[in-house]
């Protein structure tokens, strides 16, 4: 199989499904002639031309409210926002219309809308480029929010989203962008929105993780391995709806869990995945589940990043932590 | 760069406004026609009159049973009749949307919007969401100017698919100052979108003046941020309004994009039934726009141009309030919503979590049918 | 001492700041000479005159950031927005802006601003005004999250949220404004932020709660003392930062705990007080934490609210269940 | 309501535009004066001139230190330099504001801005945002527009004190199209708060050129929407945006409130070190626009008018030279930020979570007390 970096998946999903539904309009800041800040969008302006393929204004309040109008006129939008951050901007058009639109009609009218957009840290982005904000998605009904980490599952969940007919957060981890390698078919197939995948077995812990933090994961479960500990690794996939059954098989097998997030630890999605972890595996559980995350304070300017971000280190600790209680 | 002036100095003299076109008008505030031609027909200006006596008559109705306790806080629209009908008039219900804030009602029930609904609206039915068939409406608004963004899309794409149709989007004066307004207007600006940004200028945004909203002289002129034309019409003129709309929209159609109609008017009643105006309007102000009432002055045109005789317009009276009763009467035999379907309209399918979280409401037999 | 409803004591808080400290300033929309749609800057205007007491053109995403130049140019800004829903209007202005003056500046400046917004349903809002989006600005790093339920706190932490030197969001209870009555002090008090209450004691279950949900916590604990189950309610009052230790300990006592939260039950606050309560008590705790929530849908409209939002009897059986556990 | 217009029909001709007073410019583009007075003594102009060199030749350093990997992804104000530095010489540093967005360095250089601190922030330190000793200026703003609401506030808050300061405020053309650009203006125009609003049109926004931002003929033109003057000035002309800029502080120091000045510049660089101009930006558009290099402009006019000689502007240029050197020497010599210092400076106290979570970070000895 072709191999493809998680920047050139995205870019398949889109050339593939723009060529497939010609429903399919991309549009966002420098999508066009220019491809987007990361190229996501390359070659789309040159193949599908500039009524498919187009710059909008500064404004991803705009974005993320026109992608709603569009799928009322029967397109099948699909914006990008430069990065997760400034989707506050239009925040109130993303949570309180889009996820909404549905819901509000009691079903008369739907948003089949993907909004993608890169996030994490690691890259050595300027300030606001790299925070991890989505917790403040994943507590929005009506908004199903998709995290993949590998190029296989970045274009199979891509097109998944695409084809939803409800909105769709689409989250691309900057880290991987053009550093995370991995096969990716040629062809159409698709990744079901909604179920985790084991990214490697173990028996003595599970470490969940998603998006730019499965590579860590993957990292420490190693070093993990070196030091005699087996980690089963989950890569989520999917934040919303959560694969609660994957989970509590796993810990039920385990007995025991960390949660690795990028974002600053309180009310951030991890917290989510242990309550979800302890309703569903509680008895099975030998000792509390952690959480490895960034400290309460905003994402730092680059010099900072590396001691603000979780690290193998850190999620080894809390690893064998886990084991000795 | 432009290449047209050499050299100047600093002049600021003047130019924090701009010369506007004449805000249009038909009639004056007793019904007497100020222009020669009017732009509808007899028979269509008494349609419009009717729809807004019903408009005027359901909010009355509404407040009433409001304050019986039978309904939820609303906002009626009285004053305004002549801003929303006229602009709904002037557009073409079979292609043509109609994005509504939340004080548009009269103009929605021209659009087709049945008034069964909007009482079941007041009740607090989300079946009044459920915009009927395939009637070009978006639900109500509750968020100002939340809708103008989903608006401007919806006419970009009309335009992107060649799709006739036009977008008729209504908010207030309070909405200019949102974000929301002011991505969309540019938005639809720059894609030339077929769009008629409609701004009811009702004096108010609850207890907040115009002047306290904004330092524009006109909402009209903020148009020129966009370029595209801005223009302000006598809201409670249902000739002027209609016109007004009318070229609005045939530019959108030809596709010369937007433009932004204010519609001065004033609102006559309650910001909602739990606003007490007494605290912030001055009864000066107050009486002088009961003075300019649209519905009187509708009377007063179609009388005085021998359309319609006091008994006629008493009969309209009748039929509108046979009309309220009869819709009431429909509205209460709604059943109570069924949180199993209403609830799941979240999504088109249910992850498992949601299914056990709806499992709670045992689902009511045929209700999903019966919606579907 | 004298009783006050909730709305009464923001009231007297902010009249009492406002003599107090002249630095105070009140603006929003409609808090001038009409006091506020629901009258919590009553009389302000008349006091303390146009010039400290200020309309704003309907903008949220203003009011928030103005706040943070006003106090730049030394005054206290206490803004009000008039349901929390509607900040999401100018979420970027309250998450990447005013909960970030101190942290992006590395501390040369600071903005001492409340932000007080009624929120929670229960009182036939219209749609959006009744959502619970405590979790949003949760996890906001450099935002103090107060959220009490008794007039006494209300007024209290109000005082203390003024008085704090760093940003606040202080939530009002909607439900409780003006039928939640209780006793006030006339004068000046604070109560420190970032402690929970025990509303009521108890040995056998841990019932964690805040804002508008406190009294339904409170009616389901007598419930359960009907039925011979002891119930300890916490209120939170505070939710960040959060009082983990008052939760450890009430926990460490009883061994089992539901919390409550009216918003929707995915990624809510709720998580985070389950995820806190397992790291603190783990060992304590001798059956799952229960979290009863609303659906994950959004807020519905008037004549489903009730269905909608957690009621009593859900309340008891999450208890009843967890006893039996 | 409006009395002046008793009657009218629709018409809609014309009014997307405005009238606006001719673009200010005081030099062509080799630097031949267009005018008589100028504006500045020779000896501030000269001084001004040495700033934009300082910028200009601190971008050309930083970005070739960004191709050696020495520092983090950085936005050069190349070619923009008499924009911001001709602003800020008209406002006065100990009394006004310098708000900016990230392209305005050499403007922020004559606020008295530290060179040093201006390379720490391209290594990504985060001293570089702790805007020095009492320097009336704001952090650097990566959210476009971001500043805008609380450079309003700001300016407001001023007047409330009867403070004399005054808010310079820049953004892109860019910028014009959030939201928070118009909700700032708008709160700005009603309390006719001291502040100017400067957007630098350079004709890009990234790769997004005006004409897909905004269908607006000028972006001065948007002043119209919030009830305050908007004009345009040569943005390349030292002379002329310090002579818009001065008037549209006089203004605000008078208590007329806001003025929107749009400086029609060009991004000479990238947009960034990530960017790569070559996929959008038409060369002839580059090379026209070289040709008005505002800097070299400045060379020919002070070469014309005998304020300096070849002999004096190369001295200067080794001097600047020097600057630069001695203050990337200082700047190598920052230590590493301490983690346990900056994280702290996210609340005035620290909840034990927080303490906890800090405690990772062994605070450094002196870092707290070296900054305080
Ligand atoms: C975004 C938002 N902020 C605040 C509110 C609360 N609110 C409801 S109506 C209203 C005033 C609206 O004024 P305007 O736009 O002039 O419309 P009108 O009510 O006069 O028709 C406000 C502030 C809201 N619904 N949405
Ligand atoms: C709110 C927001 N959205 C998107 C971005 C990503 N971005 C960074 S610079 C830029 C273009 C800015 O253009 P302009 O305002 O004209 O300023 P210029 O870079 O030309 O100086 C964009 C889209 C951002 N920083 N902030
Ligand atoms: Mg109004
Ligand atoms: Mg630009």
């Amino acid at each position: 199989m072709p191999e493809a970096t998680v920047v050139e998946a995205v870019n398949q999903a889109l050339t593939l499904e723009m060529a497939r539904d010609e429903r399919v309009v991309v549009f966002g800041e420098d999508v066009g002639r220019s491809g987007g800040v990361f190229r996501a969008t390359d070659g789309l302006y040159g193949k599908y031309g500039a009524g498919r393929v187009i710059d909008t204004p500064l404004s991803e309040g705009v974005i993320a409210g026109a992608s709603i109008g569009l799928a009322l006129a029967g397109w099948v939008p699909v914006a990008e926002i430069q990065f997760l951050g400034f989707v506050h901007n239009g925040f109130n058009q993303v949570v309180d219309q889009l996820a909404r639109v549905r819901y509000r009609s009691a079903g008369r009218f739907s948003a089949q809308v993907t909004i993608r957009a890169p996030y994490g840290g690691g890259v050595r982005a300027p300030e606001l480029h790299s925070d991890g904000f989505e917790a403040h998605f994943a507590h929005a009904p009506g908004l199903k929010v998709v995290a993949p980490s590998t190029p296989y599952d970045i274009k199979g969940l891509l097109l998944a989203s695409i084809r939803d007919p409800d909105p769709v957060l689409f989250l691309e981890p900057l880290r991987g962008y053009r550093q995370v390698k991995g096969e990716v078919p040629e062809g159409d197939y698709v990744v079901e929105i909604g179920k985790a995948r084991i990214a490697r077995e173990g028996t003595d812990v599970t470490l969940i993780a998603w998006s730019g933090a499965v590579q860590l994961a993957l990292q420490a479960a190693e070093d993990a391995q070196a030091q005699g500990i087996s980690v089963e690794v989950i890569d989520l996939r999917t934040l919303v709806p959560l694969d609660a059954a994957t989970l509590a098989a796993s810990v039920t097998k385990t007995g025991r869990a960390v949660v690795l997030q990028e974002a600053p630890l309180t009310a951030g999605f991890g917290a989510e995945v242990v309550a979800t972890i302890q309703e569903e595996a509680f008895f099975s559980l030998q000792a509390p589940i952690r959480r490895v995350a960034s400290p309460d304070v905003p994402y730092p300017v680059q010099m900072l990043e590396e001691q603000y971000l979780p690290n193998p280190e850190r999620v080894l600790e809390a690893i064998i932590a886990t084991t000795r209680e | 760069m432009s290449e047209a002036a050499p050299a100047a100095h600093v002049n600021l003299d003047g130019v924090a406004s701009t010369p506007m076109p004449p805000m249009v008008r038909y009639l004056d505030e007793d019904g007497e026609l100020l222009v020669e031609d009017l732009p509808m027909s007899d028979a269509m200006a008494l349609e419009g009159y009717r729809v807004m006596l019903r408009g005027r008559r359901f909010d009355e109705r509404s407040v009433s049973l409001q304050r019986q306790g039978r309904m939820v806080t609303l906002a009626p629209g009285i004053g305004q009749e002549a801003a929303t009908v006229g602009a709904a008039m002037a557009i073409d219900a079979k292609t043509d949307w109609f994005v509504p804030q939340y004080r548009e009602l009269a103009g929605q029930l021209w659009h087709g919007y049945p008034l069964r609904l909007a009482f079941l609206w007041h009740v607090g039915h989300p079946i009044a969401f459920q915009v009927p068939g395939d009637l070009k409406m978006l639900p109500f608004q509750a968020a100002i100017a939340g809708q103008l963004p989903q608006a401007a899309g919806l006419a970009w794409g009309l335009k992107l698919k060649g799709d006739p149709g036009v977008v008729l989007a209504i908010f207030g004066d309070g909405g200019t100052s949102q974000g929301d307004f002011h991505e969309a207007a540019n938005l639809a600006g720059v894609m030339k979108a077929p769009i008629i940004f409609l701004c009811q200028n009702n004096g108010w945004a609850i207890s907040t003046s115009i002047s306290q909203q904004t330092a524009s002289e006109t909402l009209a002129q903020k148009a020129v941020a966009y370029g595209f034309p801005g223009i302000q019409c006598d809201g409670n003129d249902l000739f002027a309004v209609y016109a007004t709309v009318r070229e609005a929209a045939n530019r959108a159609r030809r596709g010369e994009g937007p433009t932004l109609v204010e519609a001065i008017t004033y609102r006559l009643g309650l910001h909602t039934t739990a606003d007490d105006p007494t605290r912030y309007e001055p009864t000066e102000m107050h009486d002088l726009w009961v003075n300019r009432d649209p519905l009187r002055r509708m009377q007063l045109h179609l009388i005085a141009r021998g359309i319609v005789d006091k008994a006629a317009l008493e009969a309209i009276e009748d039929e509108v309030k046979d009309e309220l009763r009869v819709a009431w009467e429909e509205a209460q035999k709604e059943p109570a919503p069924d949180p199993a379907y209403y609830f799941g309209q979240v999504h088109a399918d249910h992850s498992p979590r949601l299914q056990r979280q709806l499992g709670r409401f045992a689902a009511r037999d045929g209700e999903a049918k019966r919606r579907a």
